[in-house]
């Protein structure tokens, strides 16, 4: 069984990643093409708080966060003012200098030989309720006043101004959203693994987020979910082709892309089932 | 931040004075003034190429005037965000219909209410009831809007399966969410078929009468600018060509001039 | 100092050849296409092949580096419009965001280097030694041949793309196209054929620089992940400008040789982020300056 | 909606589905290497020599009659991937003992595990801490099948300070990996404890590919010798690099300077004056056979990690014998007990204290003219 545990754990802290990855380029149409620089800022800070202070789990998944989000203000504040086009390149160049940082500062990080020994405080019902939590968080913030401005301000940044959005601080606020949770991700991923290397989080998980994203259905949080939900799981699916795997992987990402254009969920989200009902009983 | 949901007779007085914008050496506006009084509705013709649309884009801030001045009830919006304009109460339509794909009709216009709602991030990830409650009541407003504008029971379909003529009309409700005390309308009635202009003419006398907003269009259809306007500015080349009562304006000399070879 | 803005521009040059094969179909397409990092992998490879298994004893050994980049360029024009085929036209005809290019262009790229890693990866290949390998000094500075055919095929192969983009129908074709792709289909120009034809001069770049990649640096499936500082270099010469590529390229090299001199290779990622978020911040258009204003 | 809560059931029954279950008198050896990534060609070479084992083994009627059975999973490079695979060639496969991976992060990564499942990994992660944990016992179920990092790179630093009579060190090395670093720590401490220096240290990161700046640096910093315990392709850069700047400082390395770098260089004025520490000798002839067969079956020469592929199903093979039977716990217990076995890269003894090899000596190479020629084995002394 504990195969299938860390498979479902993984795949879960992965769902909670991809939020992130969500919120900033499904639902605001940023391109965050460094949103696991968040997850390893979570992640060390976490267990170097754990390690050096004996922090116990709960503050450091607190203070994880908030280092995320920290960070998320750090790109955040200038990325704004940036014309859309450049987003995607500072948001990989922050990836890739955090990483840097991480290698760099072995005496506190454990560099590139990782940082070993932090206490396995993750098991499968906590990472569960966290993705449901998080989700709620993240599917209710899709549904207030800030989901639908992001929304316009995806589909026409000047026909949301024009209509009083302040995008900047819009975008902002979602961003250091993402940040969070993408860093809460970190902060699991740390304390399962109970080990942590700069590496792993370079711009391959960052761009394999976008595909989870699009795979879904760049408007449905649904979506998202269900393929991270696939897509992670799909590797461990396909194992039986051994080396063939990823280009199975890659061949059937490109056939959704090329035949679903708006992912496999389109624009659907599972809360409309409740809803329809709903509307079926009041007729 | 809460407008006031009627305009007032005595709010919406807009005054453009010497506006100038250049683009790489084009002089797009080049010293354009025009006002419109609380209530009024305004015309703006002139033929394609004028600075129309820029003009307005000066007024809401898409662009920064090169020099002029821009004053909504004393107060200058010059310099100010395009958001922060629009906060102020300037509504405005666009030529190429901007609507918010991605988003159904209610939220579309939703939307345009959402700066004004008032609560936090807190109240929103956690769905807290000032939330739900903010939440509905910009519905319901939404709703009798697009009541207003003839959008009923079209409200959870993607705007852009809409025809042409509905669209149109949904860009006048968004509009009308922001409540605006002055509302631009870009060639709001581009594109629609003669009985949908006379009944996009009687919408907005409708809209005018109930909310007592001002109003500002550019317009190429005769029909519409000689229904709606009361009082009527030609821009040529970046100036103000002529103004006053439509009637006299249309009899300028001057103007037919500027307008042969665009109308035959 | 002399010495170091060498390194830094032959390193630029090494980049300016990726970075420009990016930012040619940028040019048109308006995406960054992380499929040609694949397509170098792929090109390296292919050129590494020809040799062992076609040219190696037939090809007189003066003519053999022309003849390996010759055949890199051709295969790497006909993946590239392979990969256009399979990743982009339908996409293009439906219209879909920019950003779906993006990320098919991603998953072709890691498509082709997990191709090659199944081929060709339980053991280490180089390509033979082409060139003398004894050094050239000048005013000081030591550079050696390798270096100086790298820079003159560079400059070589930007120069004909210039040619043919600015002296030749097909140039003014692309150009159109570029500017707006609906237009000039309703000018009668075959857009179909231009934006393969962009594939094709983009992926004969890709197998030109595959093969100094793998000769400069041996050979490894992951080689094509080179791409992103082409990523850099175009986007920060200014979306899609050719010119702005090349300079954007030389001056990260020049940039991250002089960072490796004052803080050492470790922060340099780190400072280059800077730099770049400076830069974009002071002067939003890149390089090139060009920009295009929304229309309302 | 129907068909996507299919699609939903038929991942989780093919999940659960190929695994194949150990059939009776078989033994499953699980095989964690990276297949693809970054350090594909490490564990692909691990995996053909591992076959090569298995097949001679079950050619000679298995082991006591049990057919061995070798089931590889891929890593990607990946410490989640391992993860997640680690656990499939437990639970799944019912592997009773894993050859790990070349790579000392998924050594770290997948320790816990391996402990609690009470599944020895047998690997060649040379970081001393995948073996060793931080209050001095032995990680339980991880065992060594090389010199670690510590003793590797001392290994190294004795030759080169003692032998060769190097005092002043210029180093070289890449932040970003972590064989590396872990290859830089001891070495560095060795040599100042020796009374030598280091005079320079330089470093890049994996997307770098022009070092000349760095080597630049290194050649006014006064060095005798510069030492680069780095991946093969990187080495092949820095030889080629410090030829066209004019470095002309003898190198000492690990044991990525193996053939056929040179080879790879392919400018014997390049690949000159190097020295490296390689697992084995060349002439000894316990390798011949594995080299032919390895020729015979994949048409080329077996780069080293294929040898020690071949070793690590030797040993823990003995390790069953050992340890009285075919289950994790009985071969953690063989393995602790591995004393002379003959293998091809030496032979190997394990310490049941650190589960690391102990005496094992490695054998220096020099390089001249692109042409490698034996020095012979060497234990420094403090290592006797």
């Amino acid at each position: 069984m504990d195969y299938i545990y860390s498979i479902l754990t993984l795949t879960g802290i992965t769902m909670i990643g991809v939020m992130g990855t969500y919120m900033v380029t499904g639902l605001t149409g940023q391109f965050s093409f460094g949103q696991a620089a968040f997850m390893a800022v979570g992640g060390y800070v976490s267990a170097m708080l754990a390690l050096r202070f004996n922090l116990p789990f709960p503050l450091a998944a607190i203070a994880g966060s908030a280092a995320a989000m920290l960070a998320g203000l750090l790109v955040g504040v200038p990325t704004v003012r940036l014309r859309r086009d450049y987003i995607s390149l500072v948001t990989f160049g922050f990836g890739e200098a955090i990483i840097s940082v991480l290698n760099n500062s072995a005496q506190l990080t454990g560099g590139a030989e990782g940082l070993v020994n932090i206490p396995k405080r993750v098991d499968l019902p906590l990472v569960l309720g966290s993705v449901i939590g998080c989700l709620l968080l993240v599917a209710c913030y899709k549904n207030s006043k800030y989901g639908r401005q992001c929304l316009a301000l995806r589909s026409d940044e000047l026909a949301a101004r024009s209509m009083g959005i302040d995008v900047n601080r819009l975008k902002l606020v979602t961003f250091l959203f993402a940040s969070a949770i993408t860093g809460y991700a970190g902060v699991l991923y740390a304390f399962y693994a109970q080990y942590l290397e700069p590496g792993y989080f370079n711009w391959t998980v960052s761009a394999e987020w976008l595909i989870i994203v699009f795979v879904g259905g760049i408007n449905s949080l649904t979506g998202a979910m269900v393929s991270a939900l696939i897509l992670s799981s799909l590797p461990e699916l396909l194992r039986f082709a051994s080396a063939w795997r990823i280009i199975i992987y890659c061949v059937i990402v490109l056939i959704i892309i090329n035949y679903r254009p708006n992912g496999i969920f389109g624009d659907w989200e599972i809360s409309r089932l409740w809803k329809k009902s709903a509307k079926g009983e009041k007729a | 931040m809460n407008a006031p949901d009627q305009a007032t007779p005595s709010s919406g007085h807009l005054e453009v004075t010497g506006l100038c914008k250049a683009f790489g050496g084009v002089q797009a506006v080049n010293g354009f003034s025009f006002d419109a009084k609380p209530g009024e509705i305004v015309g703006i013709i002139g033929p394609n190429g004028a600075g129309k649309t820029t003009a307005f884009n000066l007024v809401t801030g898409v662009y920064t005037p090169d020099s002029g001045s821009v004053v909504l009830d004393g107060v200058a919006l010059g310099g100010q965000r395009q958001d922060e304009i629009a906060r102020q109460g300037v509504g405005r339509t666009f030529q190429n219909i901007r609507l918010f794909k991605g988003l159904n009709v209610l939220e579309n216009v939703m939307t345009a209410s959402d700066p004004y709602a008032d609560y936090n991030f807190l109240a929103a990830v956690l769905s807290l009831p000032a939330k739900r409650r903010s939440d509905r009541q910009a519905a319901e407003k939404a709703r009798e809007y697009l009541d207003l504008v003839g959008l009923r029971g079209l409200e959870d379909d993607r705007p852009e399966a809409l025809p042409y003529g509905l669209q149109r009309k949904l860009e006048l409700a968004r509009a009308l969410a922001l409540r605006p005390k002055v509302i631009l309308l870009d060639e709001p009635a581009a594109g629609l078929n003669p009985s949908e202009v006379r009944e996009f003419i009687d919408l907005v006398k409708r809209l005018h009468e109930r909310f007592n907003f001002t109003i500002v269009f550019i317009e190429h259809r005769m029909e519409v600018v000689m229904n709606l306007s009361h009082k009527l500015f030609v821009m040529s080349f970046g100036k103000l060509l002529a103004s006053g009562a439509p009637e006299a304006v249309r009899r300028n000399p001057e103007v037919i001039e500027a307008y042969i070879g665009e109308e035959e | 100092m002399l010495q170091n803005i060498f390194f830094g521009l032959s390193l630029g040059a090494v980049y300016s050849l990726i970075a420009v094969g990016f930012a040619l179909v940028f040019n048109i397409l308006k995406f960054s296409n992380f499929s040609h990092g694949g397509v170098m992998s792929f090109t390296a490879y292919a050129g590494y092949y020809a040799y062992i298994r076609l040219f190696d004893g037939h090809v007189s050994s003066s003519w053999m580096f022309f003849a390996v980049v010759t055949t890199a360029a051709v295969i790497g024009a006909l993946t590239a419009v392979a990969i256009e085929r399979v990743g982009f036209r339908r996409l293009r005809r439906n219209q879909a965001p920019v950003i779906y290019y993006f990320i098919s262009s991603i998953t072709l790229g890691i498509l082709l280097e997990n191709i090659i890693t199944i081929f060709a990866s339980s053991n280490f290949y180089s390509y033979p030694v082409f060139f003398s390998s004894d050094n050239l000094s000048l005013l000081g500075t030591t550079f050696s041949v390798a270096d100086v055919v790298t820079l003159l095929v560079s400059s070589a192969s930007l120069a004909g793309l210039l040619l043919v983009l600015y002296r030749s129908k097909l140039g003014l074709a692309v150009r159109t196209v570029s500017f707006d792709v609906n237009t000039a289909s309703l000018m009668g120009i075959d857009a179909d054929r231009v934006v393969m034809a962009t594939f094709a001069m983009s992926g004969a770049l890709g197998g030109i620089s595959g093969v100094f990649l793998g000769m400069n640096y041996s050979l490894y499936p992951q080689l094509g992940q080179l791409v992103v500082k082409g990523f850099i270099a175009s986007v920060i010469g200014g979306l899609g400008s050719i010119t702005g590529a090349v300079i954007g390229a030389l001056l990260l090299g020049i940039v991250e040789v002089a960072l490796i001199g004052m803080v050492g290779s470790g922060w340099m990622p780190a400072c280059v982020f800077v730099i770049m978020l400076v830069f974009l911040l002071v002067r939003p258009r890149g390089i090139s300056g060009v920009i295009v204003q929304e229309k309302a | 909606m129907r068909n996507r809560g299919f699609l939903v059931k038929t991942l989780l029954v093919g999940l659960l589905a190929w695994s194949s279950a150990a059939s009776a008198g078989e033994i499953v050896l699980g095989n964690l290497q990276d297949l693809s990534g970054p350090t594909s060609v490490l564990g692909n070479a691990v995996t053909r020599g591992a076959e090569l084992a298995v097949d001679k083994v079950n050619a000679g009627g298995g082991l006591k009659g049990d057919k061995v059975k070798l089931v590889t999973v891929d890593t990607k490079g990946n410490v989640q991937e391992a993860i997640k695979a680690f656990n499939r060639l437990v639970d799944h496969e019912k592997a009773v003992a894993v050859l790990g991976p070349p790579v000392s992060n998924i050594g770290l990564a997948i320790a816990p595990i391996a402990n609690e499942k009470k599944i020895a990994v047998l690997g060649s992660f040379i970081d001393p801490r995948v073996t060793v944990q931080e209050n001095g016992e032995a990680q339980a179920a991880m065992f060594l099948i090389q010199p670690t990092s510590t003793q590797y790179a001392e290994i190294i630093a004795s030759y080169a300070n003692e032998k060769l009579g190097f005092k002043k060190f210029a180093v070289l090395y890449d932040q970003s990996n972590a064989f590396a670093v872990s290859m830089l720590k001891p070495f560095k401490a060795y040599i100042e404890k020796r009374g030598g220096s280091v005079v320079a240290e330089e470093t890049y990161t994996k997307t770098d590919k022009d070092y000349r700046a760095q080597l630049n640096k290194i050649k006014s910093a006064g060095a005798d010798v510069l030492y680069i315990p780095n991946y093969t392709q990187d080495l092949v850069i820095t030889v080629k690099q410090a030829k066209q700047i004019g470095l002309n400082l003898p190198m000492v390395s690990g044991l990525d300077a193996a053939p056929p770098f040179a080879t790879l260089v392919g400018d014997p004025e390049a690949a000159n004056n190097i020295y490296f520490a390689n697992n084995f000798s060349d002439k000894e002839p316990q390798l011949t056979e594995v080299r032919n067969a390895y020729k015979a079956k994949f048409n080329e020469d077996p780069i080293n990690k294929a040898y020690l592929g071949y070793d690590k199903v030797i040993v823990l093979l003995k390790a069953v014998e050992l340890g009285g039977g075919a289950s994790g716990p009985q071969i953690i217990a063989g393995l602790a007990k591995i004393k002379d076995v003959q293998g091809t890269t030496g032979v190997i003894s394990l310490s049941p204290k650190t589960h690391q090899p102990v005496g094992l000596s490695m054998v220096m190479y020099k390089i001249e003219n692109g042409k490698y020629s034996e020095i012979g084995r060497y234990v420094p002394e403090s290592h006797k």
